[in-house]
């Protein structure tokens, strides 16, 4: 019924798409994390490094016409809907050009064009929104799938629960990822979470329930990609359970020193990126030089992006006004 | 088409002339479909238009508002009803954070052309949690209509009004003005948002109010008739926007102004109005600018003291004949 | 290490109490109903007709100090506390001497002298607090243990999923019984519940499940004794989902027909009242006599709180802005 | 014990102290133990106290609420903080649906002596949801206390009180001031709720502010003094009860109000104060009562965006000036 993907399955086609992504988003957020430092930032901000693979992995499978939506650690998602980087660091900057014209914010990322409908800072908050962006395509009958991030510490709260048990009674086509680096903000899971598979939450609303490598960008998308066939095909939502680490703090403010020694050596030993460069290799896809070249690449496409970005004017005062109601 | 409808029943007209003008339009809430809802509001709209466009829900607000959003995301211009108001508690964060950012946020990206409806006020011996104003808990909050409709044929307009609307409006439907009958034209040109009424007019005080206010203000006009006593009565029918237009027009004849509201006065819209009154019109008032309120107290359900809590038509008289010995 | 309880268990013991209490909730209601025929009672009520044998099976386990919250279908609950006919008929007719001075109503039952700590009008909205109360008792080591009744409709709504974690979490001493009458105010569970069996949600929040005869008070009796020892004992949470029905409509207005041809029949058949007596004449406890006696006395024990709650006196005025804060 | 200390530290401080009065006050909320609060403004806590009277909980906010309601009925004295002031959206209903109205409904059988903290205000960059002003959704609900302190030395003593006090307290503490400093006693006597401080006396205007907008008054006054004009300025602490005393004898040397808000207008604070005013002391104003608040829009997250949203100290030099035209 639904197309057979595998994790073995030859990735020719997609793979430059898949690494130049994981690059992109690394990349751009070794950035964010400079100018945090150089003060250019405002508030806060949240990096997904070390998570690259479950955001491009299951972005892959977007379609023109579906849909996205993230948490305030959005950076990677969005950026791996094909959002520009330009943009994106424009919005980080408080620029006019900014995805959300410097409105929004590091934790609001939003590009409409490229179906990310929103990077949410309220936990939880965007899951019924993906929900009921699940229910318009289901009832427009358009064949759209929403796709929806979340974090572990994020299936504790209201909203989680209201908006999953809603997909599952009306069926909807909507693919929830649980990104789950192990901490909420500083709190390991086990502190807030009285079971350790969140995936069997799944069981309460009668949906499916899948988990993940979440830093093997192909198995992602290989499951990701049944889901999204199965939501497509009518059959209703999947709750995806993605294992990983974020290799930076929960924000700017936070070295991380919370964690057990040795913990994030042993996830930073599984780098995504890394990870999909030796497979690249190993399966003699791309070799290092070639992989190399396209560190090179994307890594002219950020500097040129930040470059960009810093040139783009601020927001004109009257944008303050604008876009409330009427 | 011109009918004879009560309020109660203005209501389903409105929503059955928008789903039949649009098909986009879709309605959801708690047993508002094969109940006809609990107010029995809705009756015979999920008979007309079948469970695609009229669906019941989960007892899951927080879902219910967000779906409302992510709907309107992919499309579709939804009419959600929260069933007693002051269940915008369990769902003020979709409400405040997200349906009212949503377009800020994103910089116009994102447009919700949303409806929620809720059933408000007291009178009707609820209680504490089943009786609020509610409407005082969102007027401070930028990016939503609100409407408080005080007849059947402006609950019929105004309703169709915000389905039309682009952006979010939500509904305050008074529960103890079900019964009301009015004469509903379903081909008038649409009430424009923001648009005050004057219901009755006078010379010696403007009195503005709201739905069962603004009936006992009637009445307290009534009642003053028969002493010489002519009242101006405003119904601003819209909180947000306000028509402070209507409310200055009035003032430059009667000099005089009250303000009756249903619920404690602090952070209401009666204190904001006056409030911008003052600061930009303080020669217009002869006598200083009166509110006559709930105490700051919640709802009591014993019907005496319930009674005691709701202004009165004769508090409204009392209070207009003080401001007149001014 | 918990005590040994059996549905078989003789009840020489309890058997009377159990009995009165069921027949006294039955009562009161008869008589609440009546008096909303005939415009007494003000708002709306719910009637727990034919749920009896859960509440009070439960309830029975209570010891002083314990606690019970309950949901606005808590006229039985509270009663089953031992809470006062008279005082519970003046809540509803709104007099002074009423549980809550006539300012709660049929919906806020609270009589913190028997443990009841508050009936909730607002959906699963007692679920956090009960579980707060939990960990009152836990943080005090008072050995005290929080009951909780709530509906099966409300199991799709955020604070239960919050509740219920935090408990997991926190092993608190509380006892969760969902009282599962199959409907919602008018939707059937399954129309807005994707699983069938509730009970599974327990695994969420990795607390244990049970299930139970909602119409037999001696088997809740037995799985809520030995969910309070495990309460009392450290051992944490329970989860009970009771199967039930409730014989009259959801409130006053509700005249039921949703409910498919035969459905209450089969459950008026399975009277919990009546079940109890044939099982006590089965065992030869107590012949049709003695349960008729019962009847009797407890019958006049209920005509004579009504007629002495409805000679009490109103509320003062000045109890109006009494018991806000200060 | 006298001490220097920030803001921040000042909050640590009198939940130290209090925690140390008080064997059953206990303090809770996400990430303030381990963490030390995501603002470091709990630091030390845990260490000292242990993990049983200082708390990490899940991201569940419905169920913080809850909990700290259940544990006062229980017979605690909880302290529960909530990160941000904005996530009062994911709780409005357990803050004012319950925890507000316990007591009345309950014609005072249950009192709460519950302390909420959170984080507040906008100008530092953390975008719209993130920045609130959110002791405006609270001044219309009565059965809360609501407090803003605007330096180390209120915070330290606002905190206190609000501990020792029987019945709810919101205390809103600004995200902009945490690192102010101040002189804290720890010896002085318990601040009384609902007044205000003078915090600099004139004759000129009275401008009434509360945390960082009091202090931009202050840098007006120091401006405007150069010119000439004294200014009065009152902080008034507690936006509930409100010291309406304190601004009246002022205005009765100044006659000219101006009343500084941080947030939107409709609805807030400052409006309420102005109608109270205006309807009451009329004759003391020799020209129209001016706000001066943010605009009506949701906070940008641009840098020069976010700073024309808040008013600033020219902004209120200016006010001063116009009013002493009039
Ligand atoms: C309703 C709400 N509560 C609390 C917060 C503060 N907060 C921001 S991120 C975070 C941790 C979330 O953890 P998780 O869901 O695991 O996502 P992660 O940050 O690890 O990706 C918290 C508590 C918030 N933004 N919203
Ligand atoms: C938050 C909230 N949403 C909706 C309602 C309206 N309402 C009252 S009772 C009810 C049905 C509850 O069903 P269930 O939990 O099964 O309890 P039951 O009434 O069957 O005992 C609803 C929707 C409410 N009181 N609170
Ligand atoms: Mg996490
Ligand atoms: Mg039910």
């Amino acid at each position: 019924m639904t197309a057979v993907y595998e994790a073995q399955a030859r990735c020719e086609d997609i793979w430059e798409t898949l690494l130049d992504s994981m690059l992109r988003i690394r990349y751009f957020e070794n950035e964010v994390k400079a100018l945090f430092g150089s003060g250019l930032v405002r508030g806060s901000t949240h990096l997904c490094q070390g998570q690259e693979a479950t955001v491009v992995g299951a972005c892959s499978r977007l379609r023109p016409g579906d849909m996205m939506a993230s948490t305030y650690r959005g950076h990677g998602a969005v950026l791996a809907t094909g959002a520009s980087p330009t943009a994106a660091f424009a919005e980080i900057l408080g620029r006019d050009p900014g995805l959300c014209g410097g409105k929004g914010g590091s934790m609001h990322f939003t590009d409409l064009t490229h179906g990310a409908i929103g990077s949410n800072a309220i936990v939880g908050a965007h899951l019924p929104i993906a929900v009921g962006a699940a229910f318009g395509a289901q009832h427009l009958k358009s064949g759209a799938v929403s796709l929806a991030f979340t974090g572990d510490g994020s299936t504790n709260i209201g909203a989680f629960h209201e908006a999953l048990n809603l997909a599952g009674i009306w069926k909807l086509p909507v693919v929830i990822v649980i990104e789950n680096n192990h901490y909420g903000e500083y709190s390991p899971l086990a502190a807030t979470t009285p079971i350790s598979a969140l995936v069997d939450r799944a069981k309460s609303y009668g949906i499916r329930g899948e988990v993940v490598d979440g830093n093997d960008v192909l198995a992602v998308r290989n499951v990701v990609g049944e889901a999204f066939d199965r939501a497509r095909d009518g059959n209703g939502p999947t709750l995806i359970e993605a294992d990983t680490y974020r290799f930076e703090g929960h924000s700017r403010s936070d070295p991380g020193k919370y964690r057990p020694p040795g913990e994030l050596e042993s996830w930073l030993a599984r780098d995504p990126i890394e990870r999909f460069a030796d497979l690249l290799k190993e399966r003699e896809i791309a070799g290092t030089e070639i992989v190399e070249a396209h560190r090179q690449q994307v890594g002219a496409e950020i500097a040129a992006a930040l470059q960009a970005a810093k040139a783009a004017p601020e927001p004109q005062p009257e944008r303050l006004y604008e876009d409330v109601i009427g | 088409m011109i009918r004879e409808l009560t309020y109660r029943e203005a209501i389903a007209s409105a929503i059955g002339d928008e789903l039949e003008a649009d098909p986009r339009t879709v309605f959801f809430g708690e047993d508002v479909g094969a109940a006809g809802g609990a107010f029995k509001s809705t009756v015979g709209l999920l008979e007309r238009f079948g469970g695609e466009r009229v669906r019941d829900t989960p007892i899951s607000e927080q879902a219910i508002v967000g779906a409302a959003i992510g709907a309107a995301i992919a499309g579709l211009r939804p009419i959600a009803e929260i069933m007693f108001a002051d269940f915008v508690g369990v769902c003020f964060d979709q409400i405040v954070n997200q349906l009212a950012k949503y377009r800020y946020m994103t910089a116009g990206q994102v447009r919700l052309p949303v409806t929620l409806r809720m059933a408000n006020g007291a009178g009707a011996g609820f209680g504490a949690q089943h009786s609020q104003a509610a409407e005082n808990w969102l007027i401070n909050v930028p990016g939503l209509y609100l409407a408080t409709p005080a007849t059947a044929e402006d609950t019929y307009r105004i309703l169709r009004t915000a389905v039309q609307c682009d952006d979010p409006v939500v509904v305050f439907e008074h529960k103890n003005l079900f019964g009301l009958k009015g004469t509903i034209d379903s081909t008038a040109p649409v009430l424009p948002v923001g648009k005050a009424d004057v219901v009755r007019s006078g010379e010696h005080v403007t009195v503005v109010a709201t739905q069962q206010m603004r009936h006992r203000a009637v009445e307290a006009a009534e009642e003053l008739a028969a002493e010489g006593i002519h009242i101006e009565v405003i119904d601003p029918r819209w909180l947000t926007p306000f028509d402070d237009a209507a409310v200055v027009a009035s003032l430059q004849k009667t000099s005089r102004l009250l303000v009756v509201q249903e619920g404690p006065a602090p952070g209401g819209w009666a204190g904001a109005l006056v409030a911008r009154l003052c600061a930009h019109h303080f020669e217009l008032f002869d006598a200083p600018p009166r509110l006559l309120t709930s105490p700051f107290t919640p709802v009591p359900y014993s019907g005496v003291l319930e009674d005691a809590w709701l202004p009165s038509a004769p508090d409204v008289a009392d209070c207009c004949r003080e401001l007149l010995k001014y």
